[in-house]
């Protein structure tokens, strides 16, 4: 291990949980200010990419197994169009909010604008999973299947 | 005065947009055509912030420019990098 | 002179334009399939700076409601829609790259000439 | 207030919500993952046959989504000739998933079949939405997840050729939404509009104000939907990419995936468009001739072809010329009978591509010379073959002769007899190369020399039931040529 390294893993380790807790709030803050599920879903995804670049990659696989995030990948989505059907059962149409008769609380609160806490906390999961499958699709092609060239 | 000052900035960011995307074009060592890639996605999130849309500016920032990069980098180590 | 001054008008709608050419162009004409992939988003990324542009007031802020200030916005549509536009952007580079990835374990190029090359020598 | 309202939205939530069930699905209980896809299909199928009904009975349907009206929410809506899209997407998906259950068991690996299922839910599920969204943007959307997912479930066979040609194929169609999206922001920067009707109502204004912006819309929508469905000088990526493919791909490729783009192209026309900006630039002229000239190379191109399923997809680059001629020829009953070549092509392209996936399943032959004789081992299937080509051809008793009798009168309702002649040569050189192939088959004194396995019933059945649909719709085609020419009404 070099002193580069050192430099590069002690930055990386002070840097993630920063960004990690950025994306949540940018997540979660989503009815508020700018940003929301895609953005936020992306910070929260690259950080944990940033710990299997600057680790190695078992180490980035420890954090979450790639079992964990094809579900979660599929439960996002699924989490979305779910809280659509909700809001049919409820009454109003796909994917309605206010008309469905979900809380709205008060403008400016972190829990207000009803369905579209849920739906951006879905996007969020949902996001930061496919960028993690994504990168981890691309890095590890080899050891997939045995064909050669 | 701080208008005219916007609009220069403004021109010259387009300019180097314009700059980025040709040297992407003409570059032929792959890993640096991506780093110029990636200079070119953020330049595009500043001139989005000056268009008064943070929001875009900020998935550009992070999924234009950071994820992209991230996957391209990924893939030119699993190929070749020489164009 | 008077065009002169309508292309500075608008000289926005111009530079996405021409970025768009320029990306279409070197889609079109470069071999290499990674090179194509990132003129590919050069040229989406151009649309989508078209896109707000168009949305864009003079003079507008961001469409942020805050307590009691009456400002000019700028329209958000363009913005949330140009949002996911950039999302499908990042997943039709990802699939592509991924294929690059494959493409390149069998034929041992990412060079679409020389993989006619191989092809045509089978 | 019944759930039969909801429907509109229901059928797309249950596509994209089994697209990404499945892979759990497949995780946890591999057994019921193929069953619970061909639920949720049947199920959408049903739900859009209700909606033919509901519209039929009462008028137009609009749905918003999230209950906001436009001009802030998205609108989905159904007229009957979206409603007779949808049907023909449900239906001919539902019948190649059947057969493809048994196909892929042979054609994929067993870890990627539950992709497969997701892949496809997928595909139908965008495929359906661009049918019934009424807003620009989620149309621009929607074609880049029809587009990935039909490059994938080509190259989820992960040979050199897939790979290749689905590659060809994402750039090719990823340049024709960028030319999409360019065009839909010059019709957003003269209107301000993306829904649909209300682009129609501002855009005759516009076109007076800025006509070369539209020009230039036009073109782009031209371009980005020629290079989609594969129109004549824009169909490069389509023969590699409809031979390498699985069977079932190819089929659902070939069948319906690019007719989803000549429809869309017809909407633009005839939808939004208004009638002067296509009175002031000769676009129908230029749709039309690239359509004949596709009709003609197609066949051209298929005569020379030496693999089963190569000959096949050029075949499609020809056949898709029918629709746009309907489309081009701005003539209620020539658009009837593109609509209706639209119905009959979806449903015979597929049969004969799962006719050459039997074929490969069977004996693993993909050569055309090599079939001599294959009749005596595979009667079904080349019976099948048989149907399916008397179709191309345009033979009566056939749905083919239909479309292509009611595309001749609208040519001649016009005065463009022209056309009715590039008609009748196609259907000639269709012939030249579907006839041999039969003949060869049936015909052939010595015995068929290489091994064949056993057909199972899973496979064969799909193909009697379009056997059938080809010679229903061959005889009875008064019911959905009515249902046609009154969805035609409100373009006229």
């Amino acid at each position: 291990m070099t002193l580069e390294d050192q430099i590069v893993r002690i930055t990386s380790r002070l840097v993630v949980p920063f960004i990690q807790v950025y994306g949540i709030y940018i997540i979660l803050h989503g009815h508020l200010s700018p940003g929301g599920g895609f953005s936020g879903g992306a910070i929260f995804g690259s950080s944990l990419v940033l710990v299997a670049l600057s680790f190695n990659l078992e180490v980035g696989a420890k954090q979450i197994s790639h079992d964990t995030s094809s579900i979660l990948e599929s439960g996002g989505a699924l989490g979305f169009i779910l809280t659509g059907l909700v809001a049919v059962v409820l009454g109003g149409n796909f994917l309605s909010n206010q008309a469905a008769g979900f809380p709205m609380g008060e403008a400016g609160e972190l829990f207000s604008a009803g369905a579209i806490f849920i739906i951006t906390t879905f996007l969020g999961i949902k996001v930061a999973s496919t960028i993690i499958t994504l990168f981890y699709n691309i890095i590890e092609e080899e050891d997939k299947s045995g064909a050669s060239h | 005065m701080t208008e005219i000052l916007t609009e220069i900035l403004n021109a010259l960011l387009l300019t180097f947009l314009v700059i980025c995307a040709i040297a992407v074009a003409q570059i032929r060592d792959m890993l640096s055509a991506v780093i110029v890639f990636a200079s070119f996605g953020l330049i595009m999130a500043i001139i989005w912030q000056q268009l008064s849309a943070p929001d875009v500016a900020m998935v550009e920032a992070a999924l234009g420019t950071g994820v992209t990069t991230l996957l391209l980098i990924a893939a030119i180590s699993k190929t070749r990098r020489a164009e | 002179m008077e065009l002169l001054i309508k292309i500075l008008h608008n000289y926005y709608y111009m530079v996405a334009i021409l970025l768009f050419i320029i990306g279409m162009h070197t889609m079109l004409t470069h071999s290499n399939l990674i090179k194509k992939v990132i003129a590919m988003n050069i040229m989406d990324t151009s649309v989508f700076l078209l896109f707000v542009a168009i949305g864009y007031t003079y003079g507008g802020e961001a469409p942020i409601v805050r307590e009691g200030s009456e400002v000019l916005y700028v329209n958000p549509l363009p913005g949330s829609l140009m949002l996911t536009g950039i999302v499908v952007a990042v997943s039709i580079t990802a699939y592509a790259l991924s294929l690059i990835v494959k493409i390149y374990r069998y034929y041992g190029t990412v060079d679409y000439d020389e993989i006619c090359l191989i092809r045509s020598q089978e | 207030m019944g759930l039969e309202q909801h429907f509109p939205a229901l059928i797309i939530a249950i596509l994209f919500g089994i697209a990404f069930f499945s892979p759990l699905l497949y995780r946890w209980a591999r057994k019921i993952s193929a069953p619970a896809l061909i639920t949720a299909l049947t199920l959408a199928l049903a739900m859009s046959i209700s909606l033919l009904i509901q519209v039929t009975q009462g008028g137009n349907i609009t749905y918003y989504l999230g209950g906001w009206p436009p001009p802030w929410g998205v609108e989905l809506k159904i007229d009957l000739l979206r409603v007779y899209m949808l049907i023909i997407v449900l239906a001919v998906s539902t019948w190649i998933m059947i057969y493809a259950l048994k196909d892929l068991e042979h054609e994929l690996k067993t870890e990627m079949l539950g992709w497969y299922y997701s892949l496809y839910a997928l595909l139908v599920g965008s495929m359906a939405g661009i049918t019934l969204t009424n807003d620009l943007f989620n149309l621009f959307v929607l074609m880049e997840i029809c587009a990935i997912s039909a490059c994938a479930i080509i190259s989820i066979k992960e040979d050199r050729a897939c790979l290749e040609a689905s590659f060809k194929y994402l750039i090719l169609s990823a340049m024709g939404t960028g030319c999409f999206l360019l065009g839909v922001a010059m019709i957003y920067m003269v209107t301000g509009h993306l829904n649909y009707d209300l682009v129609s109502e501002a855009l005759p204004k516009a076109v007076e104000l800025y006509p070369n912006n539209m020009f230039a819309a036009a073109a782009l929508f031209i371009v980005a939907f020629g290079t989609k469905s594969a129109l004549f000088p824009l169909h490069v990526w389509l023969p590699d990419a409809h031979a390498s493919a699985p069977s079932p791909s190819s089929a659902m490729l070939s069948g319906v995936v690019i007719k989803i783009y000549a429809f869309a192209l017809f909407i633009m026309f005839y939808q939004i468009f208004p009638r002067t900006l296509l009175d002031s630039i000769p676009l129908n002229e230029i749709v039309l001739w690239l359509a004949s000239m596709g009709i003609m190379f197609g066949s051209i191109f298929a005569m020379v072809q030496v693999d089963l399923k190569k000959m096949l997809a050029y075949s499609s680059i020809g056949q898709i010329g029918y629709v746009f001629l309907g489309i081009g020829l701005d003539d209620s009953m020539a658009m009837a009978g593109g609509f209706y070549h639209l119905l009959v092509h979806a449903i015979m392209k597929s049969m004969l591509f799962m006719a050459a996936g039997v074929i490969i399943y069977s004996t693993g032959i993909r050569q055309i010379k090599q079939l001599g004789g294959i009749g005596q081992v595979l009667p079904v299937t080349m019976l099948a073959f048989t149907i399916g080509s008397a179709s191309m051809i345009g033979l009566p008793g056939t749905g083919g002769l239909i479309s292509k009798w009611y595309l001749a009168l609208g040519a001649l309702d016009i005065g463009r007899p022209i056309f009715v002649v590039i008609i009748l040569a196609s259907s000639l050189l269709n012939a030249v190369y579907y006839m041999p192939i039969i003949v060869n088959a049936f015909m052939q004194q010595e015995e068929f020399e290489h091994e064949a396995k056993p057909v199972p019933r899973q496979m064969l059945i799909p193909l009697i039931v379009g056997m059938a649909a080809i010679i229903f719709f061959g005889v009875f085609s008064r019911p959905v040529i009515v249902l046609l020419e009154s969805a035609m009404q409100m373009f006229f």
